[in-house]
């Protein structure tokens, strides 16, 4: 008989905190895990739906259970227990602390000051951490045109510190956007017509340092450097530096490079997979656990 | 928007097609409820635009949701001024008819972000014609040229749409740097569906309020879509629970299950399936005809489109009374599990 | 034994709805029901604690029955059963529609123009009916401090019409106010320093033809006219014409008298008593009933 | 105010005493919660207040209560800056301390309205540096002349103290004449009282809401004092019943009867002949120190404050639990009806 899910959370102490081998996780379970990490236990987090939605309720799971989630919708501190497809998803408004709408999310959270971490995603995104979600090409008759900002703007220059998840393509990582939706750390001064760094247009502002810190990609992690530049932390397991930098669409630094990406660990996998997504929404594909592992969990 | 008003406003309670006859037309300026495509939206309202043949809306809104897809689906949308032209985040993200028409130059597109838009909600709302925000400076979204209904020649010329996009000024109480001026949303109409309306208009949800009070306030005139319509002292014994008071409601339209395929907390969920559906049709032209012929043209009235899903899907979607959502309907590729509770309050300890 | 406020209720249209005579009632209860008669049955009502709010519950009671009565600490439309001595006593909650704070009665209603009715006190008005409720004298050392604007200055300009209860002396209706909290129909346009019609120091606004359409004083009640100057428009049961200019420190404009105030009638009196406040909180003074009336209440 | 933090706030539970001596101090800009003298005061943080001996607080605030008149009595405000000072409407309009003291030349009064205030405090909590409000334009109170804090040379010198008391300028968006710009409001600390909080911090009250969620977003730090503290995930149970998240709130002091005299709806009633008695011994200097020795400063404990009041008079103030307060006390000369029906229900047919 399968085990219940209160059962199933008894295991979790159990499941070794190891890193998965090769072939024993896909991608997008890593990528989550690498979202997880960036989620402080003290932090107010401000997420988007999908991968980063998925990546800090494992953290709110696993390193991070005091984190504050906040869904754009209105929702402050859901306790999830079934993975919300929607920012607005009743799920993720299950035992929440209050539940307001747009005005209480980017108005009395964000743009007062309250959220330190912001995780998003991009269409496209520049060396400078800005991002491009709105369009490719001219903005009036673009090749490519995409949602907009939605509150990636908005949460991306106001969070103290913002993460983003992006697929890794030399289209996408660019030296400059054709359209900025969410400045990085350098942006028009569109008083002058010039380009600088996001400290001086936002000088006096209550968030000119706040900013990105991290992007997570399907080939590596990055991070910024003091002059707002974006280089590579870590490649992940099976993907050369080299292959990451032809994924780039500008002179990538990887002078900082610390090493591979550390794997995620059978506790991480077992969370994501057992509390996070068991309905294979968001990560409809499976990998068997190894066989002592799943022998663990039949009890 | 402020308008000062000579007498009260008298909810009049009407069928879904005297209200839509009633308050929508060409060409109006419109707002609707709820949060993408998953939350309160009013689709039946939509549904019964597109079947009245309503065109050239100007939608202001915080969102694209089943409504936008299906008035996109229409080519009812001339001008859409709003955040996010998704319609349903696991649906596909962006809206294919809504790109189609756009890029063939058959609407026009005005970018703001979320935050933005609750804000100029809110302005509108409490009667301010502006309101400061500051976010984000340095974004193309105010980059002087990218005004699209300037661009179009339309600004200065409409009573409801401002003579600028934005302003950009130096803040003058702190020394703060610069701000961001944002003129307030003044949409003539708003659609809200909620979970209960009072036969007077008193009216109240549970779950996220995303920025529907601000757009029953902010509109000239709202229309309130409720699965139920209760007596109005009903709702008044709990007066801390409901959100829109009586007197901004022009009429009460009672709807069951007329926000789906989106949800109503505490009523049903969303019906995910339904919603793929409805993104893999709108990718080929021939589909989405047929599609629109046998859901929108087909049914003679929304009891009809309700009663075509059939006994089980209603099952499946009705809401738990507890979590106010199902754990019934298939939402990924295995059944949702059941939980005594979430595993954020077994690590914390709440 | 004494009779159930609904025995009480259903002789309310026994009760005949004819004027009592001089000595049946006493001033305050008069003014109240001067208060009332504003108040019309689709009227979105704002009004302040004391008379005005005894008033307008008058109007609900009779006249008014579906007017919308808002209090400014956030009720709008409470069904109230006993008279609250202030506008945030739970009292005036009973029944509301919904409950909010000031930045929906200021806001939401107010600024955005769905009030047509505000109902105020004041320590003195000038001839357009600009309201003190400040100071005398100098505003930085005066000779009298009162509380300030509170919600009068707000209501006073945004309601569509305005309605205000003052006490008549020589020192409180004046030219022109020391300190002017409440502008009326003539008001400064302080970029100019220059006296102007409120109509063009409001000019664009939505609100540029609102303002004071009443006044009703212990002495009489009176309109303003098409310059927006103050004129008596009936003078109580048991005032002269003369005594009211002795009361006035302007010359005030008596052309348009239309006669005695109108008695309240024994119904009116009979809710104002018995519904409105039977605990005698704002009307303390007792009056009896005629012999007969007071037969055909105990029945 | 906007101000980045870099992790979230952990509220403590605390006594009246430590979290009075942890957040108070000399000087502090401070706002209280509630609706004059009636409604939610947190009285008992006042009385602390002033048994500690604390000074020269800057009160920024939507009215006067009973925790106003307090510190007015004890002499503890220095600055003044608000809409309405009074203090309870039926116990005398005005302050008499405040107007002493402030003919004195010991305070400085600045005077907004309502409206204003309601609009400075929501510019704080959305953090907003300013926002627009129309009324009134040609009061007094946006004269050039009558700016105090100005005029006291306090201004542009303290993080929390605007340039500018107001800037009037032309509508640009629409045309809409000229508007006034309010500087957002900032307290350092909010103090609110409310009927239930949760053990982390997540705080609810039934009745009017006046300013004081808003108050609590624009405040620094948040001090919240509750007739109960409940398990957290109580409060969870109906997070739209909910005002506070806990992420605003610094501390938490179970207070039962803290607000008395005023009232916490569905907990007790205010107590009128109480604060009738205030205003009459603030009406003689003698009475009033004798007022202050027996009440402030002779009980040892906010408990033994209430318990000094007896039995009878918290049997007659204890709130009916359907309407929220007590039809068994005495207001004026008459006992309260007993009533089944509100009489404009009866009249309109609800």
């Amino acid at each position: 008989m399968a085990k219940s899910m209160e059962q199933m959370m008894e295991l979790i102490e159990k499941i070794p905190d190891e890193p998965a081998k090769p072939g024993e996780f896909i991608l997008p379970e890593l990528m989550a895990i690498q979202i997880a990490h960036q989620v402080r236990n003290d932090d107010i987090v401000f997420a988007g739906t999908g991968l980063p939605m998925v990546g800090i309720m494992t953290a709110n799971f696993i390193n991070a259970p005091n984190a504050l989630l906040i869904y754009e919708s209105g929702i402050c501190d859901g306790k999830t227990m079934h993975v919300p497809m929607s920012v607005c998803d009743q799920r993720a408004a299950n035992m929440s602390s209050t539940l307001g709408g747009l005005v209480d999310t980017f108005g009395y959270y964000l743009q007062n000051g309250y959220v330190s971490l912001g995780f998003l995603g991009g269409a496209a995104i520049d060396k400078y951490g800005g991002v491009n979600v709105t369009s490719i090409g001219d903005y009036y008759s673009p090749g490519h045109r995409f949602t907009g900002s939605g509150g990636n703007s908005d949460i991306g220059t106001m969070a103290h510190r913002v993460a983003y998840i992006i697929l890794q393509e030399k289209r996408r990582f660019l030296d400059r956007n054709e359209y900025t939706t969410t400045p990085g750390w350098w942006c028009w001064d569109h008083k002058t017509g010039e380009w600088k760094p996001k400290k001086e247009v936002w000088k006096g502002t209550a968030y000119a340092n706040s900013g990105p810190v991290a992007v997570v990609t399907n080939m590596g992690n990055y991070a910024f450097d003091e002059k707002g530049e974006i280089y590579l932390k870590s490649f992940h397991p099976g993907v050369t530096v080299e292959q990451i930098k032809e994924n780039c669409g500008f002179n990538l630094n990887v002078s900082r490079v610390e090493g591979e990406t550390k794997k995620p660990t059978y506790k991480e996998l077992f969370v994501l997979r057992e509390f996070v997504d068991p309905e294979l929404i968001f990560l409809p594909q499976k990998v068997d656990y190894p066989a002592s592992l799943q022998k663990l969990i039949n009890g | 928007m402020p308008r000062l008003r000579t007498q009260t406003k008298k909810a009049q309670i009407m069928s879904l097609e005297e209200a839509c006859k009633t308050f929508m037309h060409d060409g109006a300026m419109v707002a609707w409820s709820g949060f993408t495509g998953f939350n309160r939206n009013p689709f039946a309202f939509a549904w019964q635009t597109v079947r009245q043949g309503v065109k050239n809306l100007h939608v202001i809104d915080r969102h694209g949701s089943c409504c936008t897809w299906l008035l996109n689906a229409a080519g009812a949308i001339k001008v859409y001024e709003t955040d996010w032209m998704g319609w349903g985040e696991m649906a596909g993200k962006l809206d294919v008819n809504l790109e189609r028409r756009y890029k063939k130059g058959e609407m026009i597109l005005e970018d703001y972000s979320h935050g933005a838009m609750a804000m100029r909600f809110l302005a509108g709302a409490v009667g301010a014609p502006f309101i400061p925000y500051n976010a984000p400076l340095g974004s193309d979204l105010y980059n002087p040229k990218y005004d699209a209904l300037g661009r179009a020649g339309m600004r200065g010329k409409d009573a409801r749409i401002p003579k600028k996009k934005f302003i950009q000024m130096e803040e003058p109480f702190w020394g703060e740097g610069d701000t961001v001026l944002l003129p307030a949303a003044r949409p003539e109409l708003a659609i809200i569906h909620v979970a209960q309306c009072g036969d007077k208009g008193t009216a109240r949800w549970r779950g996220v309020g995303t920025i529907d009070k601000e757009i029953a306030y902010a509109a000239d005139k709202v229309v309130v879509l409720a699965e139920e319509v209760v007596p109005e002292s009903e709702m008044r014994k709990l007066p801390e629970g409901n959100q829109i008071p009586y007197f901004v409601v022009d009429a009460i339209v009672e709807c069951p299950w007329g926000a789906f395929p989106s949800s109503v907390p505490f009523y049903y969920d969303y019906d995910a399936p339904f919603m793929r559906d409805m993104d893999k049709v709108s990718r080929n032209v021939d589909d989405q005809k047929k599609w629109l012929d046998e859901w929108v043209f087909g049914p003679k009235t929304w009891e009809e489109f309700i009663v075509k899903l059939g006994a089980k899907r209603l099952l499946d979607l009705k809401a738990d009374s507890v979590t106010g959502y199902s754990t019934r309907m298939m939402r990924g590729k295995k059944p949702a599990p059941r939980m005594k509770m979430p595993l954020s309050v077994a690590m914390s300890g709440y």
